[in-house]
């Protein structure tokens, strides 16, 4: 039996160490502030590490329990209680590990910056969150966490709130996830409609009698329940985990200090989706329409936001591309009901993910915060630990055998492959392209970055020193979004042009590098067979036998070494092979190369460099145009038709109305007299001629 | 033999002679006041009248209140014409139009 | 003094006003304290009522009644259910904060203003309690004139306009509840309310009684389109007086609905549920793009208000699609609980966010948004209230302002699809207009220089904003007391609602 | 001998002309003094019907507070008051012919309203107060002491009102009057009148503030 406390405790112990931290921070102090949240972080990594043993060994069952009673109306409840089964379990792990390595990592990053205990104070709330999210065995609770990781996210996006891209890319992003969270509510709604309860043991236990209720939307038309619950859900896991079309926020994302995006927009928060929907699998098994559309959307984003990373000069934006396209292969891989395939993925690429921004943050340290990738090159020599962990990071990411996103990427592609869903035939097409446009910006990336002829100059004693450089930190982190100009007012006089030769990070920064490089390499080797093919999920994934592809590709799994062996012999590595020979090329060997095909696709450069115009249709539509159609309602209705027309109208109908009363008051005495008398008069010919 | 008619026609006239001084009358607030005295008068007729034909205390009673409240009134209404006179050095009504909307 | 609690409620805010009204101006600090402690007081009794109160019993609790106006059978009576608890501890907790938020910020004749605020207290506490209708009429009405002084003396520079509005507004609409009570009188006999909601009606005269009392209720709340006095009023109102506006006094539309239109014309209420819906999702939808476009402050929250009451009576309305179409008692229960705990929780954040307002205000004498930007670089504690607070309004779980909105969508779901499909609408909304005024008015780098001196919150300032604070969490992260406080008393009302009286 | 009902008659008539012959010279009469005159007698005659209609008390009343105390105040004002009868009279010929008009009109809508000729048999029975044995005066009185005291009382103030409002309106305070009011004289206390003002025995040094406004010129 897990106990109750140890559960309490892990979720807890980051959410004091965010109060004493938020509240006492000034108190503590910086190292006050680090020790208490890093210690928080510790205990519940540790504990959950404990706890995932336990379920591993097989020495408790599976736990689902209430705490507390968030209300009771009639037959319906909410409650806030957890369910702990090896989903969970291997969840908050990766959440507190990766959340732990980031919180070291901060304290070399995030060292000169004025809001050090802020910072601090925010990612444990977030781990807190998270943990919440992953942990809760309702809908109610995992809402909470939902909104909560996505509050956090707004904080930490907009952290360095006086830059205002930064402030606009948060607003943005709480929004874009609001849209996804209205029809995760809906859907929620939809479950307690049909299901009649919010927990989710009894709602799975209870999904089968959805098959053949319909929701009646019109008259005459009904939709099949299981498919209207699953697009709601999966609605919201678009804004949440950055789907096509809702991902517009994630590349914004990145205006937030890099610990976060690895923490947040790679590894944790934005792959709360892809978990929702594996927790959910009984209901979405349900439903072929649900899945299709989810393994659709999630093709088309793992193909279509890829490109758009080929061309980004941002070394956050390519890896913040990156991201989008590895959830759209965690999600097509849901589509084909791979939900192992999907979690599995979900982890390896929360490590490798993880240590690319990490590493990228690293270099961002080296380069004083400048971020594009055209002033690097040639960084190799500056910061060895650095530069090999990023290898290891984009050769899983990239998929060759032997590296952790090798097993999981690979099963993903070979799921979609054995899928005769509807669709399937699309979505193999985009997730096998889209190994190769992976492979193709992240080796541009590295060569850009490590590789190649120095691109900065380093002008010393400049008289700029590092300290007063510090105090500016606030104000000038790189800044993407509005490219090389913006840089100038923060301390860069020019671009590309350096005050110190970069040199390695200290060891705060590249501990939790080497501590994610190893999984990087090795998770995928250790867990493959058990998580893909093992059923080691049991029953909190749930897979109907006729849509079970992993089985399928299971057939022909017979172990790691093997599978590695296999995949050199396979399509993706083919391609990840001849996006290596190409790039190479380019960026080693022929640099103008890269120029004369930029300028001979110049028409498709521009789609992808202005994102498809996506960001540009939604801010004239629903941003500019809100506000437009705010301004005529309030300007036509309110004010001109209620305030207006009714009520200052029957005020000055009233006024004119007097106006014109007021001159039969003459104010001479005997008018009022003989008004009276005449009234008098009248009242009895009146009642006279009444009686008559 | 004096019936109820006798007294009500002699009230009627009295009320309407009162009412016609309104009109020709109209600027002389001094015979406005005793218009009004003369219409009061006009009513207690009534009141006296119906209390002896109906045998009802009430009606008397009546005058003798309306008869308190008219000297009160016309205290007051005298007092309100000193003054008017007073700070506008006449009684002419015409000239008076402070009332007007 | 326990046979009296109710009417100690109500007097004690009243006649403690007295004492502060003789204290003077000139000495404003002797003022201060006393009205403090009468509202301390009066929350204390607030507290043992709590305790006196059982939740179990469904009946009204705690009765007094008198013959007041002996030949039209008025009484003086009083008594309590579990909404109208729930109701005056918000009342006497506001009450405090109020009192403490207007300390030194009103210079200008300080124990009026603290003798009108506690009058007014007791008067809305006196609205809860009634059980008599034209008791209810007395307090409901009455509760207008210190609001009116409130807003006319301490309030803005277009106070007269807004006052005059307000007035005329509200008073136009209890008209027609007067009216209607005056029926209802001449056919039962009696004012009072259970008789009233057991006198048989025809349909022809429960759809009259209906409009009447949505005509007084619809203002109060205030629903579309009768909702324009309340940005004014908020405009022009002193702190203070747009806290207790926004706290207390639009809950009384929202509990004169349960108190009049449900259970004495049901049927009605039935029929012309629709078009209560109706304007509940139009104030939802089309006063979230108003708000979204306001460029002062406090007529933002004020739309923002609107909208948030629309939930209110959208959660009241949708009961009698469920119970009577759909038969799921449980699932009324559940739309009415959330409307309920949306009255309470917006009592909470409205207030919060006013006088997060009122704090800027005192620094700035402004409240354009386009005046402020990078307050939080000066102002981080207040930073943090403020984003609390915005967040509890945009409808974050963990905070108060999620768990009505919650319900009422559920419940909402269970009898439309589309109606919660509209009223899920103001996630998007809500969020959009409340963080964007949080983006123009806290982040930034400091433009205005003005903007630069500003102080962080003084002690006083931020023992007001922690208790809201403090309310606003407790009820996010746990409802269920408040839920099984008020649980017996809808259950029965909704089983009310099944019954016909055609 | 001649039926005293026929007699009652003939005086009813013969006060009734009495009355309304004066009533119009109150309307008609230039002279304000006449018109107070002239109102003064219809007072008077009608006084008199009331004593055919057996209201001793109310006709006496009506002579003795009327006539003798509520017309001499409307002569003492009309004298005092030095006014122009010329302008008074304007439009008196021009609005006759409708003061007539509306009189007339009224006069007939009243009477047919009234139904006079229903009342014409109600004859006048028994007088009540005789009746019950009392004088009128007795009958009345006792009316007005037991079922109506609390309105009697307060006509008496509504008199006494009337009384101090007539004061207090014509009530005229001249200016440049010189007189003392004892209480203030009284309550003066010493700091009123004398006031003791420290002064420093020499004058401050003037040089001091030209060293602190420039600071540059030390060293």
């Amino acid at each position: 039996m897990i106990s109750t406390s140890i559960l309490l405790v892990i979720a807890l112990a980051p959410l004091l160490g965010c109060l004493l931290a938020g509240f006492l921070g000034k108190f503590i102090g910086r190292a006050g502030s680090h020790s208490v949240t890093i210690l928080g972080v510790a205990v519940s990594c540790a504990l959950s590490m404990y706890v995932l043993y336990q379920l591993c060994t097989g020495a408790v069952p599976v736990y689902n329990q209430n705490i507390y009673t968030w209300f009771e109306i009639g037959k319906y409840t909410a409650t806030v209680g957890f369910l702990i089964d090896k989903l969970s379990a291997m969840m908050m792990v990766v959440v507190t590990f990766v959340s732990l390595l980031v919180h070291i990592y901060t304290i070399g990053y995030m060292a000169e910056d004025d809001g050090y205990q802020r910072f601090f104070s925010y990612i444990s709330l977030f781990t807190f969150s998270m943990l919440m999210l992953v942990m809760s065995n309702n809908f109610m609770q995992l809402f909470f966490g939902w909104e909560a990781v996505g509050l956090v996210s707004y904080l930490l996006i907009g952290f360095w709130f006086k830059r205002p891209t930064a402030i606009f890319a948060n607003l943005k992003a709480f929004l874009v996830n609001r849209v996804g969270d209205f029809g995760f509510l809906l859907g929620i709604a939809a479950i307690l409609y049909f299901l009649g309860t919010l927990d989710y043991s009894a709602a799975f236990a209870n999904a089968p009698s959805l098959v053949g209720k319909t929701l009646q939307i019109t008259q005459n038309h009904a939709w099949d329940a299981a498919t209207v619950i699953g697009v709601l859900l999966f609605i919201g896991a678009m804004g949440k985990s950055a789907q096509v079309p809702l991902h517009v926020w994630l590349p914004d994302s990145m205006e937030g200090p890099t610990p976060i995006s690895a923490l947040i927009h790679a590894a944790t928060m934005v792959t709360a989706g892809i978990f929702m929907v594996a927790r959910m699998s009984p209901i979405f098994e349900l439903s072929e329409g649900a899945l299709s559309f989810i393994m659709v959307i999630g093709a088309t984003g793992a193909l279509f936001t890829g490109l758009i990373g080929i061309v980004q000069n941002d070394i956050k934006r390519v890896v913040a591309y990156s991201t989008l396209s590895q959830l759209g292969y965690m999600t097509v891989a849901l589509g084909v009901s791979a939900y192992s395939g999907a979690v599995f993925h979900l982890m390896t690429h929360a490590f490798f993910k993880a240590l690319l921004f990490l590493g990228a943050g690293s270099v961002i340290i080296a380069m004083h915060h400048e971020q594009d990738m055209r002033y690097m090159g040639g960084l190799r020599k500056y910061m060895p630990v650095t530069w090999i962990t990023m290898w290891i990071g984009s050769l899983a990411l990239c998929g060759v055998p032997f590296f952790a996103g090798f097993y999981s990427k690979d099963a993903i592609i070979e799921a979609v492959g054995e899928s005769h869903r509807w669709g399937a035939g699309y979505a193999y097409a985009c997730v096998l392209i889209g190994a190769f446009v992976t492979a193709l910006y992240t080796f541009r990336q590295m060569y850009l970055t490590f590789h190649g002829k120095e691109r900065f100059t380093v002008v010393a004693g400049h008289g700029h020193g590092h300290d007063a450089h510090a105090a500016h930190h606030d104000a000038h982190h790189g800044d993407a979004h509005h490219d090389d100009a913006h840089h100038d007012d923060h301390g860069h006089h020019e671009p590309g042009v350096l005050h110190h030769a970069p040199k390695e990070s200290p060891w705060v920064v590249t501990l939790p590098l080497v501590l994610l490089a190893i999984p990087s390499i090795v998770i995928g080797a250790i867990g493959v067979k058990s998580m893909l093919f093992g059923g080691w999920f049991g029953e909190a994934i749930h897979v109907n036998e006729a849509n079970d592809v992993l089985a399928e590709v299971g057939h022909e799994f017979h172990g790691w070494a093997a599978m590695a062996l296999h995949g050199f012999l396979q399509w993706p590595f083919f391609l990840v092979l001849a996006a290596f020979v190409i790039q190479t090329y380019i960026y080693l060997f022929n640099p103008s190369v890269a120029d004369k095909i930029k300028s001979a696709l110049k028409p498709l450069w521009t789609v992808l460099d202005r994102k498809y115009w996506v960001d540009d249709v939604y801010f004239a539509l629903f941003a500019k145009g809100g506000v437009k159609l705010g301004r005529a309602l309030w300007k036509g209705g309110d004010a001109a038709v209620i305030d207006g027309a009714l009520v200052n109208g029957s005020a000055s109908l009233v006024q004119r109305i007097a106006g014109g009363v007021r001159a039969l008051q003459s104010g001479y005495l005997y008018h009022y007299a003989f008004a009276m008398i005449l009234g008098l008069i009248l009242l009895l010919g009146g009642y006279w001629l009444v009686g008559q | 033999m004096i019936t109820l008619s006798h007294f009500i026609v002699l009230g009627a006239v009295l009320f309407c002679i009162a009412v016609a001084s309104l009109f020709i009358n109209r600027k002389n607030v001094i015979v406005l006041l005793m218009s009004i005295e003369l219409m009061l008068l006009a009513v207690n007729i009534n009141f006296v009248a119906f209390s002896r034909f109906l045998g009802d205390v009430a009606g008397q009673v009546f005058v003798f209140f309306i008869l308190t409240v008219a000297a009160a009134e016309t205290a007051i209404g005298l007092a309100i014409l000193v003054l008017l006179f007073r700070n506008r050095s006449t009684i002419n009504i015409a000239e008076i139009d402070s009332m007007k909307g | 003094m326990f046979n009296h609690l109710l009417s100690l409620l109500i007097w004690l805010p009243i006649v403690g006003a007295i004492p502060v009204l003789l204290a003077g101006s000139g000495r404003p600090n002797t003022a201060r304290w006393i009205s403090l402690l009468v509202a301390v007081l009066t929350f204390v009794l607030s507290l043992f009522l709590l305790t006196q109160y059982n939740a179990a019993d469904s009946s009204k609790q705690l009765g007094e009644s008198y013959l007041w106006i002996a030949s039209l059978g008025v009484h003086y009576g009083l008594a309590v259910d579990g909404i109208a608890v729930a109701l005056i501890l918000l009342t006497s907790f506001v009450g405090i904060l109020v009192i403490v938020g207007a300390w030194e910020v009103i210079q200008n004749r300080p124990h009026q203003y603290m003798a009108a605020m506690l009058v007014l207290e007791g008067l809305m506490i006196g609205v809860f309690c009634a059980t008599d209708a034209l008791l209810f009429y007395v307090f409901f009405e009455a509760m207008l004139i210190p609001m009116f002084i409130l807003i006319g003396i301490w309030g803005g520079p277009r106070r007269v306009y807004a006052t005059l509005k307000f007035f005329i507004y509200t008073f136009l609409g209890s008209i027609f509840m007067l009216v209607g009570l005056i029926y209802l009188y001449l056919k039962a006999g009696s004012f009072d309310l259970a008789t009233l909601a057991a006198l048989p009606l025809s349909m022809r005269e429960q759809t009259w009684l209906f409009f009447a009392f949505l005509a007084a209720f619809a203002v109060k709340v205030p629903m579309v389109p009768v909702h324009t006095w309340l940005p004014d009023a908020h405009v022009e109102a002193p702190t203070g007086g747009s806290v207790v506006l926004a706290a207390v006094m639009l809950k009384i539309g929202g509990y004169g609905f349960l108190r009049f239109s449900l259970p004495i014309v049901p049927d009605a209420s039935e029929a012309y549920a629709w078009v209560v819906i109706g304007l509940s999702l139009i104030a939802v939808v089309y006063i979230g793009y108003i708000a979204l476009v306001q460029d002062d402050m406090k007529k933002l929250v004020a739309y923002s208000s609107v909208a948030h009451m629309g939930f209110v009576t959208l959660g009241i309305f949708i009961a009698f699609m469920l119970v009577r179409g759909a038969g799921n008692l449980d699932a009324t229960k559940l739309g009415m609980q959330g409307a309920m705990v949306q009255m309470i929780s917006h009592g909470f954040v409205s207030g919060a966010m006013f006088s997060c307002i009122g704090v800027l205000y005192d620094r700035l004498h402004s409240r354009q948004i386009k005046d402020y930007g990078g307050v939080i670089n000066v102002m981080p504690w207040f930073g943090f209230f403020y984003v609390l607070f915005a967040m509890a309004n945009s409808g974050l779980p963990g905070t108060s302002g999620f768990v009505g909105e919650f319900q009422v969508i559920l419940a909402s779901f269970q009898a439309n699809p589309w109606i919660a499909l509209f009223a899920a609408f103001t996630l998007i909304i809500g969020a959009a207009y409340t963080l964007w005024m949080v983006k123009r008015v806290l982040w930034g780098e400091v433009t205005n220089p003005h903007v630069a001196e500003m102080k962080d919150i003084n002690g006083r300032e931020a023992f007001v904003l922690i208790a809201f604070a403090a309310a606003v969490i407790a009820l996010g992260v746990w409802p269920q007391p408040l839920i099984h406080l008020m649980d017996s008393s809808v259950s029965q009302l909704v089983q009310q609602l099944g019954n016909h009286k055609i | 001998m001649i039926d005293p009902s026929v007699f009652q008659l003939v005086c009813f008539y013969a006060f009734a002309a009495v009355t309304v012959v004066a009533a119009l010279g109150v309307i008609t009469l230039r002279n304000s003094v006449h018109a107070v005159l002239s109102l003064v007698l219809t007072f008077f005659s009608t006084a008199c019907i009331w004593l055919l209609a057996e209201a001793e008390f109310l006709a006496i009343a009506l002579i003795v507070v009327y006539v003798g105390a509520v017309m001499v105040l409307f002569l003492f004002v009309v004298m005092m008051l030095d006014i122009k009868q010329e302008h008074l009279r304007e439009g008196f010929i021009r609005y006759l012919p409708v003061g007539i008009v509306v009189a007339v009109v009224m006069l007939v809508e009243m009477l047919a309203l009234i139904g006079v000729r229903t009342m014409h048999e109600a004859v006048m029975g028994a007088n009540p107060a005789t009746a019950a044995g009392l004088s009128n005066t007795q009958w009345l009185g006792q009316a007005l002491y037991t079922q109506f005291l609390l309105p009697f009382e307060i006509a008496a103030l509504i008199l006494t009102v009337g009384v101090v409002a007539a004061v207090a309106l014509t009530l005229r305070h001249r200016g440049g009057t010189r007189h003392q009011t004892a209480a203030q004289q009284v309550a003066v206390k010493a700091t009123d009148r004398v006031r003791i003002v420290k002064m420093a025995a020499e004058r401050p040094a003037t040089d001091a503030p030209a060293q602190t406004q420039n600071p540059e010129t030390k060293p």
